[in-house]
């Protein structure tokens, strides 16, 4: 696999029309724990990315995803958007000023990805929000050497890891303040995280194919 | 959704508008930004005081811009925190050189976004310190947690912080005095009705025409339960001991008392809490020094009521009778 | 209905009660009536202002009760004027000797009993003088009907008749100033919701979910129409036009502006009609001198607004600026 | 006929008593075209007027009527408190301090209780007020000389006058806000004013029987 800039773009495109998709039901799952605006938070993001990196092709690697963390953090607002946008944003720095991304940037990448949200977000495993999902997923592509089928089982691993949420408290977030009563309901970020991760599995799966 | 708006996405920008229009001789709007700073400001020398997050909770924060609370409030989106460069804009107009203090409400997103804004500011060299309000009671405190959320309580904070402020604290004097503040401050509030924010045009929960919910948080949070409707005098019994235990208030203590109406409850409803309030009070041997009806921190349209206590030394007392002048909290 | 009260036969004298305890340092009540006098009540020397009528219309008129305002507020029933020996104590709690001018906005039962209670202590000797306050244009005025009702625009008439009475003006001189600012004050208002009295326990009127009434009164009276629910801007414009048109208002003319939410209309509203008020007197070459935007004279927890003009000269102006400090309306 | 103090207040109580009976029905006229208290209002002050009088019977008929309005004025409040208040003083007043009544004495009570209502309303005739009822009910009780049949006559002249309100637009109080939508109701205060003349008669009937 190799992605250069214009497939990066397209990658990005992906997981913003999948996110876009998926607003109502984010926004659903927020209702249930939260304050209903996941989905909305996140989709008036991508939006904003989707027209932002538009004219990027020509730039690097970095710089495209560094922007993509800028215009989240610059027009989410609320939990997600520092959140994501510093993933974006720590991503862009780990693979700096590249040209094209292949299948080993992928662990670095998604691994200061993670490092980013626990930074800003001071969480741990099993606290019910996004890494609950991100980093089974790192865990597992950092398990052995990196192919189209390790990311599978990594997107696979993300999935549990939104199942997952369902059977634990909140205790971080919005949802904290619920208690038990955040059991049984599944974690909006961890979901997003779980989107994201898969529409770029498919986009990589199409490109490979 | 029964509103006097034009198009729900456009609320908060004409919100800022009206209140300028209305207000010249306080605030004023940085163009482009939806941040509401004092008319003078950077004033020189004096340490800055910051305060935003979601709107919905007007007067909150914008409307305590002024003479002895704040410098600037940063306005989000209805009911979510406003994102860092907002802040960092608000941070840059108001720092007069002696530094800026943010004034977070404990929520994840307020936070992550007013700490985000705090660096880009350090790293144009100017100092930023940041304190965080967590004065509702219904949410158990942990450090192993998001902890408790900020309310109604906060708005003492802007008043005693932006007195020390104003008397030319430094930003160490003024971020200990917010500190204490909030160290000395509770609070706890209950719904009888949800709100709507409008670019969702329905409420997020219900509540049946004989149910109420006590604990509520200013975004419509769950509370701790959900109850018949209360005679007003058992409500303010069961929300006072909450509150009179947490720190806890004690018989020979000072407070000042703060009912903070959510939006629909009207002023006669407040003033018939207060009533069972200073009673209560009474009857614990804590004595009032001065008390606080009215809006200061809303729900949009929620019909509920929060009750705040903050107890009081002789460095508060002052402060807090100290002049203030805002288009929303005028102290003589 | 859902509102924070204990028994709805006793809101009053609670809701006064809670007031009271609230703002010692402004106000109290006399004893065995529903009438709140300034704390330090008579003023020796100084025109006496008293005003009141049913009580659902807080802050008014107790909430005005201080310096530079008024200085009694007697509170009837919710929705229905107090009767004279109420207004009797009144006067004669706060008469100072330069005489008491009573502040009766205009319905039939108000001024009924306002007389009786001045006919009352004239016959002890007391000086008292009157002025009916009718600037709700929604009503067409007449010399052969009841005339036109008193709404939000009597809180201008408490605070600039207020300032000249604090200012050493004899009782004719605070009744002809009181005169000149309903001369030149005119107000609309209207209701997204009804209210409840509570003695009643459910909505006098109902409105579709879709419905508003345009002209509404204080009490629930009927307005002009019944529309489908406006955007704000549109609302707006057809309010200010009845208002602009009445006086009416006209380019170079200087004025102050009231947003005067009813009850559980939140802030963000207000301001935002208050964007279009101040765009629409722009075009028209008005200035806006002063803007004030909150409760002042509420229909409990009806939601709604109404807008109100003073047309100002400089007397005016001085008399607005002046320093005011009540529980609900303070000016530095 | 002759009324002597406790006979007196034995007619005020059946009027208390009729408006108490009426209190929903006056309420229920007060809502459509006003602020749906009239009943509550009358019945409020009736109750407190019943009390107040209870231990008068040694009283003069005059100082029992003016304690009537002052009750009346002390407890009612809107506009129908002082219009009725200050009927019933002026009867007071009229009769002085009688210690029996005769029939020669209604028209002159009842014609100083209408000057009462005038002076302190200053409404006239045709404006949908209490005086729609009570001056028609005093213009036949003074047309020829005074006895039970006029009275009954007078009684039949108020209801008509309540009738003749529905046909018009108010011009006085609350309903006057209304303009033509008043128009088809029936006068709450016309009709609390000829429940009253009618629990007289009704008691002057029974006492003549
Ligand atoms: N400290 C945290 N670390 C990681 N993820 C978090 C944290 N706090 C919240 N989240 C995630 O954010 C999600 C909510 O995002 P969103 O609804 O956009 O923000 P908000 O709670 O401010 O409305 C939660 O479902 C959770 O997954
Ligand atoms: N100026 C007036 N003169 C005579 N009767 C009046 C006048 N104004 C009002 N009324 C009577 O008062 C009645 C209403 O009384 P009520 O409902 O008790 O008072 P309010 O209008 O203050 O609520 C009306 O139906 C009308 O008959
Ligand atoms: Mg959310
Ligand atoms: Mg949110
Ligand atoms: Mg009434
Ligand atoms: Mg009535």
């Amino acid at each position: 696999m190799a992605v250069n800039s214009a497939e990066l773009i397209e990658i990005i495109n992906l997981i913003a029309h999948d996110i876009q998709k998926n607003r109502d039901f984010l926004t659903e799952l927020d209702s249930a724990i939260g304050d209903a605006d996941h989905g909305i938070n996140m989709s008036k993001g991508f939006k904003a990315v989707t027209e932002k990196i538009s004219t990027m092709a020509d730039k690097d690697c970095g710089s495209i995803l560094k922007t993509v963390g800028m215009t989240l953090v610059s027009t989410v607002g609320g939990a997600s958007g520092p959140l994501y946008g510093t993933a974006f944003m720590r991503a862009g720095q780990a693979v700096g000023d590249k040209q094209q991304l292949g299948f080993e940037d992928i662990p670095i990448l998604l691994d200061a990805a993670l490092e980013g949200i626990k930074m800003r977000g001071k969480a741990v495993k099993g606290e019910k929000t996004i890494i609950d999902a991100l980093e089974p997923a790192v865990e597992v592509l950092k398990s052995s050497p990196m192919d189209i089928k390790l990311m599978n089982a990594a997107v696979k691993a993300a999935k549990d890891g939104v199942e997952y949420t369902k059977g634990i408290i909140a205790k971080k977030g919005r949802a904290s303040y619920l208690g038990e009563r955040s059991l049984g309901h599944q974690d909006p970020g961890a979901t997003s995280c779980y989107i994201m991760l898969s529409s770029t599995y498919k986009a990589i799966l199409d490109r490979n194919n | 959704m029964k509103k006097i708006i034009n198009n729900p996405e456009n609320v908060v920008q004409e919100m800022l508008d009206g209140m300028v229009a209305a207000y010249p001789q306080y605030v004023r709007k940085i163009d482009g930004f939806e941040v509401i700073v004092r008319a003078n400001a950077p004033i020189k020398g004096k340490v800055a005081l910051v305060s935003g997050g979601g709107s919905g909770h007007e007067p909150s924060h914008a409307g305590f811009v002024g003479k002895g609370m704040l410098d600037a409030g940063v306005a989000g989106a209805v009911f979510t925190s406003p994102t860092p460069d907002q802040v960092f804009e608000a941070i840059k107009a108001v720092d007069g050189g002696a530094g800026v203090l943010l004034v977070i409400k404990n929520y994840t997103g307020d936070i992550m976004n007013f700490e985000m804004a705090g660096e880009m500011a350090e790293a144009e060299g100017i100092k930023v310190a940041s304190v965080v309000v967590n004065d509702d009671v219904a949410v158990e405190d942990s450090l192993y947690t998001s902890g408790r959320r900020g309310i109604a309580g906060t708005v003492f904070v802007h008043k005693i912080a932006g007195a020390k402020a104003e008397a030319g604290g430094t930003l160490e004097d003024v971020k200990a005095v917010a500190e204490k503040v909030i160290k000395n401050t509770r609070s706890m509030g209950m719904a009888l009705t949800p709100c709507i924010v409008p670019a969702a045009g329905k409420p997020t929960f219900t509540l049946a025409e004989d149910e109420m919910e006590i604990g509520m948080g200013i975004h419509g949070e769950p509370g701790t339960k959900r109850t018949h409707i209360m005679q007003a005098d058992d409500l303010v019994d069961h929300l006072m001991e909450k509150i009179l235990d947490d720190i806890p208030y004690k018989s020979g203590d000072e407070v000042a008392v703060m009912i903070n109406g959510l939006g629909a409850t009207p002023l006669m409803e407040q003033f018939i809490m207060n009533r069972r309030v200073s009673e209560i009070l009474k009857k614990n041997g804590i004595t009032v020094y001065r008390t606080f009806v009215g809006e200061f921190m809303t729900s949009i349209e929620m019909a509920g009521a929060s009750i705040t206590l903050l107890k009081l030394d002789d460095e508060f007392k002052q402060l807090l009778d100290a002049q203030a002048d805002t288009p929303a909290f005028r102290q003589l």
